[in-house]
């Protein structure tokens, strides 16, 4: 049998345990970025190999323990966990290195916090269960905070603070919901929560509707949707920038979720609750693009800016995912690829920013001083807010374009006039940082006294450079990415296909 | 189980039980910390140490399970009911919570310091 | 070198008994792996303990058992008494109870056995480790009281630990 | 007795959300911790609620509902308590860090909070 | 009960009646607990409620014949003072590990 | 070859930008070589449009989104390739000498190219979402040009202003393309042109038409849009002459022509197009006159002139159409030469102002006597090529059919367009060449470098040749272009500077007599020269822009204002919303949900003691929040409770879990409480106090609601499954445990790594972390002999029945959990008795290593399972038969335990030895209070 869905998992647990090992300030920091990249480079391997099983249209369940499915946990590879555990993986990998260029030494156990979280989005992307979902949300969220206060003092703490406690209480909702998804439905197995909510009686109405509701709210939380989203500015802006970029996934992992479980337990067969909340998150969607798209214009500065990206970002994939349309889930699923990997790079870039001013509060009216770093900056900067603002040539177009093709007739006043309203305000946002920063002159340098001018250092150019490349790509090669996520977006709007393959996997020595 | 062992159970159940109860009565009824500290310690490693003891010779002489280790939990309470009722106690001397007699000779104990005058008297 | 492997002789005994009371079987594998942790345990436990006292003769100890059991039998029944009846027959107070004992395990085992009968607690070992502050329910004669104690429980343990 | 944990649950969810809704790290820290009892005992309770039947098998004893309570909630449960006792510490040691890097334990960092 | 099990049949009127005692042991500790009124008393009572706790747990395990407790009274017993430790210590120093 | 010619620019550009600074003349050359290909190429492909009325390739992109890289040179494509390839030669040659030492001419031509690209790309698509693709690039490259001299602030705002008006067209234009995609169902030019009919009788039409011209007008600068233009003058010359005559204004009017088969026809085309084109046109040219600056006069008259070419192509009748395609080719070329004769200028006197310059005819003729040609091109003067198309508006305007108001006010309009025009032609030679002057310039004045004049004197030249014999220097070219708009209805039309005394020509004479007349008029009257005409347009955008700016500053900073207790309230009313809203959309049909109350197992005696007890200590706990170590004692109560219930409720193993919990918790409670204060303060805001409670009674309530609602129906979980299952093939019998270690080991497997990872938080937190106590106590830290010595006798037996509870969990209440924490407390009542020190340097495990060690070993027991084909974490079992000890079972489950017993306690030991053990901060020692022992209070144990 193949043992491929437990490997993105696996490995990193493994190279995070590994490099608590090897961590000692006798070793230096080259065994733990050995062990770091290697645990990489395998996860990554195996992320590659997981979208090629995937890529077929094929589920596959993986019965941990070798327990039916409804006994045990199982992990599940559909096209779009294998897409999402890559696009964790590519995007990890671009974070690692740009953690590499001296982060990682500063902040203590970096890369086995690092790891660690790779093992929480994996497994919250691989898991076909419903706690197990809960409990490598928890993996992810408590790596989180040791990646965003490792190393961190002062204000970082206060907004790390802000970060942990809503997450906590977001968590205990969420433990709340689950009891009642299992005191109800009697489940916690997703396709079969599914099956069961399809033979729903009808008395069970409403508390089916409640508990939903409530995981609902959980996943709108986590996602940083309107009003839940205010925990979120803060905390992304105050991260350090390898690790701000990662959280970039993060939010997509809630927006997963709700993805998850919008198609497979209140797809077509739910019958009566088929697309309950749907329109309630697409008016929360709304609000949190106006927003969002309010914050990226009166954003003080660039991580700011950058941290209400993933907002409008996270608002723009809810729009998408409540349309209901096939066509829109593809599209939304293309535009978050896009996004994730751009305001990444954007955070990187960010942080240059803020590294060559030596002063965090500094805001976008004071231009980039070291010359070396307005250019490299300048020019990325440029790659990445075209792109990230919806202007063509690059992914962030094609991504608006896909949206607005596939919006259903009646829907499309609201929805393109919130996209297309939202990308100017967008556009209008970052040419104001983008001049303020690169183009107005800056004083004098001999300003701050004593600091040495900043410099780029080159892996973090290369880290921020692989990302944008990874946005061009996505645009050029934009074919077979559309195609696929198409196709996935296909796959999940029949849950009923998805529940039987599930089902009919047998353990591989027990009786099912 | 023969009726004098019945007796005897049901003695060791009212003997410990009402120990129990003392202890806690106690608790609620003496008005001063120092006084309640002596109720519960003594009262409850009496009353458990007797309902444990019923335990044991229930559960060996029904038959069905037969418990010993169950007298490890009193040989456990004989052990920590001195530790508790010892850094209760000191925590109520540094609390200044009753006055205590100066010790003979040189006053060495730094940790339970002079009782000042204007110090609250705490009373029910 | 027996010594470093053997610590201490009662602890190992008393974690091998510990074991097989708990699990309440007498076989083969559990003596053996009784033994095994009575082994290893005590190796531990040695790590923690900050002062070696010796340990004499434990002929007393019966004796001092029975002595304390009766005593608490006793004394919980006044007590409880004490407790029922009217409070303003109680005059608690302080007592420095003096030490002659200096065998730390000595002087934690009276210490014990004074919280362990009713109506006396101890609250505080002074520093220099010669007096005890006794804490009594119902404080008549405290002389009386410190003979008792001395005749009852110091006594024997100086010979259990001298 | 299922009116009486639920009202349990109930006032526990109200204490708190009470506390978690003031501005001290270290009341958050009480309201979060009273929350997860709640939490614990209403994921208890999915299992409903069934005395002196513990799912520890016995010899003798048919292995079925009938004999022993639905041991799934009771696993959740842990799974539950230990979580939150790892982001407890976390917590603590946060406000811990907040405090004295900020100079207040005002969760937002300063002594007048934002209106 | 069975018929070999309690000849008089006064066993287990003991028992739930032990277990009524000791419950009304155990309210009259929570009132001291939450009645107070110094730290100390609220410690003595929590003291007081785990080791009634154990008196407790032990009836419950006569009660249904099963030792299945015996686990819980042990931990209670062993770390239940563990509690009271670390508040008095905390009321002394105000630190509990210096 | 199309693709060639279309890479051309780009591959050029890359090449130039990658060249250093100094690479002055090398740049210059790379950038000369692409319009010089670039006509090559259209030269040669120009037989092909000729003879096939267009050529096509085509590529797929991305076929999902209908989006292919295919490309069109029909004659409009053709005409404007050939415009842009040709003026942008003479730009590069231009720049080649206007650029300064200062500024990067790599940098500039790249840009230059980049544009050209853009441009030559939009006009070449033969996709409407190419088209729109490139559409946006110019708009791109023309902000990085018009901010060319960034560290102008005049050039960033003209930039900005330009981007986000064009960039809000390329919207507006994306959602077009998009809608008439989908009324047409494909992008391609060719299908799309041909379906006019269709697309005119979709209901959807006023919506494509009004998003295709929100394109076009905001593109060519139509009024209101038009202020950027004026704006976008800060950019250097070269670019002006490029962008802002020849080329990037005419892709607005390009779009309108390309489109044209497609949507024009209507009447609200007709209207709206030829009305805005009007207007457009007389504002354009009435605040022309009234501009200082040179460029800023000849930005108004290019905002005019667009409108008149935009008007033109409202008329929509073919002969409209040509004159529209005519004008604008005469218009690139007099326009661009003017933006560079005005850049001379600029260049030699260091002014563009009008009111500082004068006499320039002496000091420089040559450039003189071109602008002055140019001049009069644009006035509309016969012998230049502006004559004939204003005489075709003119012709035009006057055969208007249609409403009473347009049929008099078009030919008005034009009339005024020509005088306006002659009045600000006359003002740019007659305040420039003529008369006195120029006044405090720089230096000395004379004529440029010979190769920058060259590019003006080719383009009036043009001028000349165009309005002198027009046919045979334009016709074939607007010929070609004509028929790419119009098709086979090219109209019948005659390219000559005579066609008699007719109409048209009078309204130019009059035109032209009325505009001197104007200009002196104007100059008599009212000082010319101190009149300043703002625009309102471009003030009233900044200050919208401006106050957008600061309301969404203030708007994140008022909703987003960082109060982490508005995160929770809000994440606390989603919560009740979500739940109570079924039930309220209920209530209508079912009456008010009121749950059965009379369901329920009856109460026992215990069960209700647990109950006062857990409510009690809640209530408590909730009425001492304030005074924090009450709470924490209280809530010791809340916690035995809620473990007794669990008790009480069949869950041992629950019960044992919460108690040691709860004991550790206590324990990181009271060491997080030495660094924080002792209270909280009272709140001063009861309103805010009685919001929360309520908000707090609906959650709980709500909550309660829920549950009692769930446990009053029939279970449906699968225990009878677990539980038959569990023995013969996970050999458990304590079921609880078999599900953590067996059924979901994964769910375990993820926890332990949650509890290590807590861990390594708390490590990582108080590493390096240096904090002062809130207040100490006064003395040496206090020595407990008695206790610590009756610990010690506690630890071994602790640690015996830890195994004991290790080995046991399969079968009974353990497991390796508990076992961990049993192990852990009572070291750490080590910790409290005899102090961190003495413990650690007695006890130095690694615990990094062994919550590592614990992870690694869960994880490689897992791993074995594979080795015989089978899943991770599948349980094995082995019974060992040995002499004389008999079977020993071995389960795999045990060693998967085993990790989670050393995840447990090493976590748990790292967490408390981390905060026993903090150093204190030196800096933060000062704000330390030492607690007087005599104020402090019994009741609470701090100093009130
Ligand atoms: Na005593
Ligand atoms: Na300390």
């Amino acid at each position: 049998m193949s043992h491929l869905p437990i490997l993105p998992v696996l490995l990193p647990l493994l190279g995070g345990a590994l490099c608590l090992f090897v961590e000692h300030r006798r070793f230096g920091a080259i065994p733990q970025r050995t062990v770091a990249w290697l645990s990489m480079a395998a996860t990554l391997a195996a992320a590659i190999a997981l979208l090629g099983t995937a890529s077929g249209g094929d589920v596959t369940a993986y019965l941990l323990g070798d327990w039916p499915n409804h006994l045990g946990i199982v992990l599940m590879v559909d096209r779009l966990s294998a897409l999402m555990v890559l696009t964790t993986s590519i995007l990890a990998a671009a974070c690692l290195l740009h953690a590499c260029s001296g982060w990682d030494r500063r902040a203590p156990h970096f890369h086995a916090l690092f790891q660690f979280q790779l093992v929480g989005l994996n497994g919250a992307f691989l898991t076909g269960d419903i706690f197990n979902l809960f409990v490598f949300f928890e993996v992810m969220l408590i790596a989180s905070y040791g990646l965003l206060l490792s190393g961190g003092r002062g204000v970082r703490m206060r907004a790390g603070l802000h970060y942990v406690a809503f997450n906590i209480a977001a968590s205990t909702l969420f433990l709340i919901a689950l009891g009642l998804v299992y005191g109800v439905f009697g489940s916690l197995n997703m396709a079969e929560l599914s099956a069961r909510i399809a033979s729903l009686p009808p008395a069970d109405l409403t508390i089916a509707k409640a508990t939903l509701g409530l995981l609902l709210v959980v996943f709108c939380a986590k996602a940083a949707l309107l009003p839940l989203y205010l925990w979120l500015p803060d905390a992304y802006a105050r991260a350090p920038a390898a690790v701000a970029a990662l959280f970039v996934i993060m939010t997509k992992v809630g927006i997963y979720a709700t993805l998850r479980i919008g198609q497979l337990l209140l797809g077509e067969p739910a019958g009566e609750l088929a697309g309950y909340g749907q329109d309630w998150m697409a008016w929360g969607a709304v609000g949190t693009l106006a927003l969002g798209a309010l914050g990226v214009l009166g954003a003080p500065r660039l991580r700011v800016l950058s941290a209400y990206l993933v907002v409008v970002s996270a608002a723009t994939l809810f729009i998408a995912f409540s349309l209901r349309a096939e066509a829109a889930l593809g599209a939304g699923l293309y535009y978050l690829l896009h996004s994730t990997f751009v305001v990444a790079a954007m955070f990187m870039i960010a942080d240059l920013v803020r590294r060559s001013r030596g002063d965090e509060m500094r805001d976008l009216t004071h231009p980039v001083a070291s010359p070396a770093v307005r250019k490299v900056a300048g020019v990325m900067f440029l790659v990445a807010a075209v792109s990230v603002a919806g202007l063509p040539p690059l992914s962030g177009f094609l991504g608006k374009l896909a949206l607005l093709q596939a919006v259903p007739e009646a829907d499309v006043a609201w929805v393109w006039t919130a996209i297309l309203a939202s990308s100017l305000m967008v556009i209008v946002g970052l040419v104001r940082a983008g001049s303020n920063l690169f183009w107005r002159v800056p004083p004098p340098l001999p300003e701050v006294v004593g600091a040495p001018p900043a410099t780029t250092r080159p892996v973090e150019t290369v880290a921020t450079m692989l990302l944008l490349v990874l946005g061009v790509a996505l645009s050029l090669g934009a074919a077979p990415v559309v195609e696929y996520t198409r196709a996935t977006a296909a796959q999940l709007m029949s849950p009923q296909d998805y529940v039987r393959q599930v089902r009919d996997t047998d353990p591989a020595w027990r009786n099912p | 189980m023969s009726i004098v062992i019945e007796i005897m159970l049901v003695v060791l159940l009212a003997v410990g039980s009402a120990f129990v109860l003392v202890g806690a009565f106690g608790l609620v009824r003496l008005s001063e910390f120092f006084k309640r500290l002596h109720g519960p310690t003594k009262a409850s490693t009496l009353g458990v140490g007797c309902l444990l003891v019923a335990s044991v010779s229930y559960h060996t002489f029904i038959g069905s399970d037969p418990q010993p280790r169950e007298l490890l939990i009193t040989a456990f309470l004989f052990i920590t009911a001195p530790i508790s009722a010892f850094m209760m106690a000191k925590a109520g001397l540094s609390l200044r919570m009753d006055d205590m007699p100066q010790l003979p000779g040189r006053a060495e104990d730094t940790h339970v310091p002079e009782r000042p005058d204007h110090a609250p008297d705490e009373r029910e | 070198m027996f010594r470093r492997w053997f610590p201490s002789i009662p602890l190992t005994l008393s974690v091998v008994a510990f074991w097989l009371v708990m699990n309440d079987a007498f076989n083969p594998a559990h003596i053996a792996f009784g033994l095994l942790l009575g082994l290893v345990i005590p190796l531990f436990a040695a790590r923690l303990d900050r002062e070696f006292a010796r340990i004499g003769s434990l002929r007393g100890v019966p004796r001092l058992l029975m002595h304390l059991l009766w005593d608490i039998l006793v004394s919980n029944i006044t007590v409880a008494r004490q407790v029922l009846g009217r409070e303003t027959r109680i005059h608690p107070g302080f007592v420095w109870y003096p030490l002659d004992i200096d065998n730390i395990h000595g002087i934690a085992a009276l210490a014990s056995m004074i919280t362990l009968t009713p109506g006396t607690v101890t609250t505080t070992l002074s520093g220099d480790r010669k007096y005890l502050l006794i804490h009594v329910f119902n404080l008549d004669d405290a002389d009386a009281l410190i003979a008792g104690i001395k005749d009852r429980y110091e006594r024997p343990l100086m010979e259990i630990f001298p | 007795m299922e009116l009486a944990m639920s009202s349990a649950i109930a006032l526990l969810v109200f204490a708190g959300v009470y506390l978690m809704l003031r501005a001290r790290s270290f009341d958050l820290i009480l309201g979060l911790t009273l929350l997860s009892y709640a939490t614990n005992l209403l994921i208890f309770s999915s299992g409903r609620l069934v005395a002196g039947k513990p799912p520890v098998l016995r010899e003798g004893v048919a292995a079925t509902t009938a004999s022993y309570t639905d041991p799934l909630p009771q696993a959740l449960v842990l799974t539950a308590i230990v979580i939150a006792f790892a982001m407890t510490a976390v917590t603590i040691v946060l406000a811990m860090r907040s405090r004295a890097d900020n100079r207040s334990d005002h969760v937002d960092g300063h002594e007048d909070a934002p209106r | 009960m069975t018929p070999n099990g309690s000849p008089l049949g006064l066993l287990e009127p003991a028992i739930v009646a032990s277990m009524f005692v000791v419950s009304v042991a155990m309210l009259l500790s929570l009132y001291r607990l939450l009645r107070g009124p110094t730290v100390p008393d609220r410690i003595l009572a929590l003291d007081t409620l785990s080791v009634t706790a154990i008196a407790e747990l032990m009836l419950l395990g006569m009660y249904i014949k099963s030792s299945i407790y015996f686990e819980a009274a042990l931990v209670i017993a062993m770390l239940g003072f563990g509690s009271t430790v670390v508040l008095s210590k905390y009321v002394m120093r105000r630190d509990i590990v210096e | 070859m199309l693709e060639l010619l279309l890479a051309t620019p780009f591959v050029l550009a890359l090449l130039v930008g990658l060249l250093p600074a100094s690479r002055r003349r090398l740049a210059a050359w790379l950038a000369g070589m692409a319009p010089v290909i670039g006509l090559v190429l259209l030269a040669l492909l120009t037989s092909l449009v000729l003879d096939e009325g267009a050529a096509r390739s085509s590529r797929e992109w991305i076929p999902g989104l209908g989006l292919a890289f295919s490309l069109r040179l029909d004659g409009l494509a053709w005409m404007f390739a050939g415009l842009v390839l040709g003026i942008g030669g003479l730009i590069v040659l231009y720049a080649r000498y206007y650029l300064s030492q200062e500024d990067s001419m790599p940098r500039f031509l790249s840009l230059l190219l980049l544009f050209m690209g853009a441009m030559l790309g939009m006009v070449l698509a033969g996709n409407l979402l190419l088209l729109a693709v490139f559409w946006e690039l110019t708009s791109i490259s023309s902000f990085l040009l018009i901010g060319f001299w960034h560290h102008r602030s005049d050039a960033r705002d003209g930039a900005r202003m330009a981007l986000v008006i064009t960039g809000a067209g390329g919207l507006a234009l994306l959602a077009g393309v998009v809608m008439i995609g989908n009324i047409v169902g494909s992008y391609e030019l060719d299908v799309v042109l041909a379906s006019g009919e269709l697309l005119l009788a979709h209901p959807l039409y006023p919506w494509v038409l009004v998003l295709v011209l929100a394109a076009v007008f905001t593109k060519s600068a139509q009024f209101p849009f038009h202020f950027w233009l004026p704006q976008a003058m800060a950019a250097p010359t070269p670019v002006s002459a490029y962008l802002h005559s020849a080329t990037m204004v005419k892709a607005g009017v390009f779009l309108l022509a390309r489109l044209h088969p497609a949507l024009a026809g209507s009447d609200l085309f007709f209207y709206l197009v030829s009305s805005v084109g009007a207007v457009t046109l007389l504002v354009g040219s009435w605040y022309a006159i009234f501009q200082h600056d040179l460029k800023g006069l000849l930005a108004y008259s290019t905002i005019s002139h667009l409108g008149l070419i935009t008007l033109l192509l409202g008329l929509g009748s073919p002969m409209a159409v040509v004159a529209a395609l005519f004008h604008i080719i005469n218009h690139a070329t007099f326009k661009a030469s003017l933006f560079m004769a005005a850049g001379i200028i600029d260049h030699e006197t260091g002014t563009r102002d009008m009111r500082r310059l004068g006499g320039l005819r002496r000091l420089m003729p040559i450039t003189a006597t071109l602008a002055i040609l140019a001049s009069l091109a644009m006035a509309g003067i016969p012998l230049l090529n502006g004559f004939l198309s204003k005489e075709m508006f003119f012709a035009e305007a006057l055969a208007i059919q249609g409403h009473d108001v347009l049929r008099t006010g078009i030919p008005v309009a034009a009339l005024l367009f020509g005088a306006f025009g002659m009045a600000y032609s006359l003002r740019f030679v007659h305040d420039t060449f003529f008369g006195k002057g120029p006044r405090a310039v720089k230096g000395e004045v004379h004529e440029p470098p010979l190769f920058m004049r060259v590019p003006v004197a080719l383009l009036v030249l043009a001028c000349l040749a165009v309005g002198i014999a027009p046919g045979p220097t334009i016709g074939a070219a607007l010929e070609i272009a004509a028929r790419g708009v119009l098709g086979d209805a090219v109209p019948a039309y005659s390219l000559s500077i005579w066609h008699g005394f007719n109409l048209p020509l009078a309204m130019s004479a009059a035109g032209v007599l009325a505009g001197i007349a104007l200009y002196f008029g104007l100059r008599r009257l009212f000082d010319l020269h101190a009149v300043v005409i703002r625009a309102t347009g471009h003030r009233l955008f900044r200050l919208n822009i401006d106050s957008l700016l600061r309301n969404a500053q203030r708007a994140t900073k008022a909703i987003a204002n960082g109060s982490l207790q508005r995160s929770m309230v809000w994440l606390v009313l989603a919560a009740v919303a979500a739940g109570a809203a079924p039930y309220l959309a209920s209530w209508p049909e079912g009456g008010p949900p009121v749950p059965d109350l009379a369901f329920g197992q009856p109460m026992g005696r215990l069960e209700w003691v647990l109950w006062v007890l857990l409510v009690g200590s809640t209530l408590m706990t909730l009425a001492h929040y304030r005074q924090r170590l009450l709470a924490v004692i209280v809530m010791g109560g809340v916690g035995l409770a809620v473990s007794l219930n669990f008790v009480a409720l069949s869950a041992p193993d629950l019960a044992l879990t919460q108690l040691l919990v709860e004991m550790v918790t206590l324990s990181l409670l009271l060491l997080g409480m030495h660094y924080l204060p002792a209270t909280s303060p009272t709140e001063r805001s009861l309103p805010r106090r009685l919001r929360d409670g309520a908000i707090a009674a609906v959650a709980g309530l709500g909550t309660g609601a829920l549950a009692y609602s769930m446990m009053s129906r029939e279970p449906v979980g699968i225990a009878e499954e677990l539980l038959a299952r569990s023995l013969p093939e996970a050999w458990g019998a304590n079921v609880v445990n078999v599900i953590l270690v067996d059924f979901r080991g994964f769910d375990t497997f993820g926890e332990i790594t949650v509890f290590g990872i807590a861990a390594l938080v708390v490590h990582a937190m108080l590493r390096r972390a240096r904090m002062a106590p809130e207040a100490v106590m006064p003395g040496p830290p206090v020595k407990l002999p008695v206790p610590a010595d009756l610990a010690q006798i506690m630890f071994p037996l602790t640690l015996t029945v830890s195994i004991f509870l290790f080995l046991r969990g399969h079968n009974a209440p353990g497991g390796g959990f508990i076992a961990g924490l049993t192990l852990a407390v009572p070291l750490l009542i080590q910790y409290v008795i005899q102090g961190a020190t003495s413990v650690e340097s007695r006890f130095g495990f690694d615990y990094i290593r062994l919550v590592a060690s614990g992870l690694a070993i869960a994880a490689l027991t897992g791993l074995a399972a594979m080795l015989f084909g089978l899943p991770f974490l599948t349980s094995g079992h082995y019974d060992l038969v040995l002499p004389l000890l008999g079977t020993i079972p071995l389960a795999s489950a045990a060693a998967f335990d085993l990790g989670v017993y050393l995840v447990v306690f090493g976590g748990t030991m790292l967490m408390l030895s981390m905060m026993g053990t903090l150093k204190p901060s030196r800096l933060l020692e000062a704000r330390t209070g030492v607690i007087d022992p005599a104020r402090r209070s019994p009741l609470t144990a701090e100093v009130d």
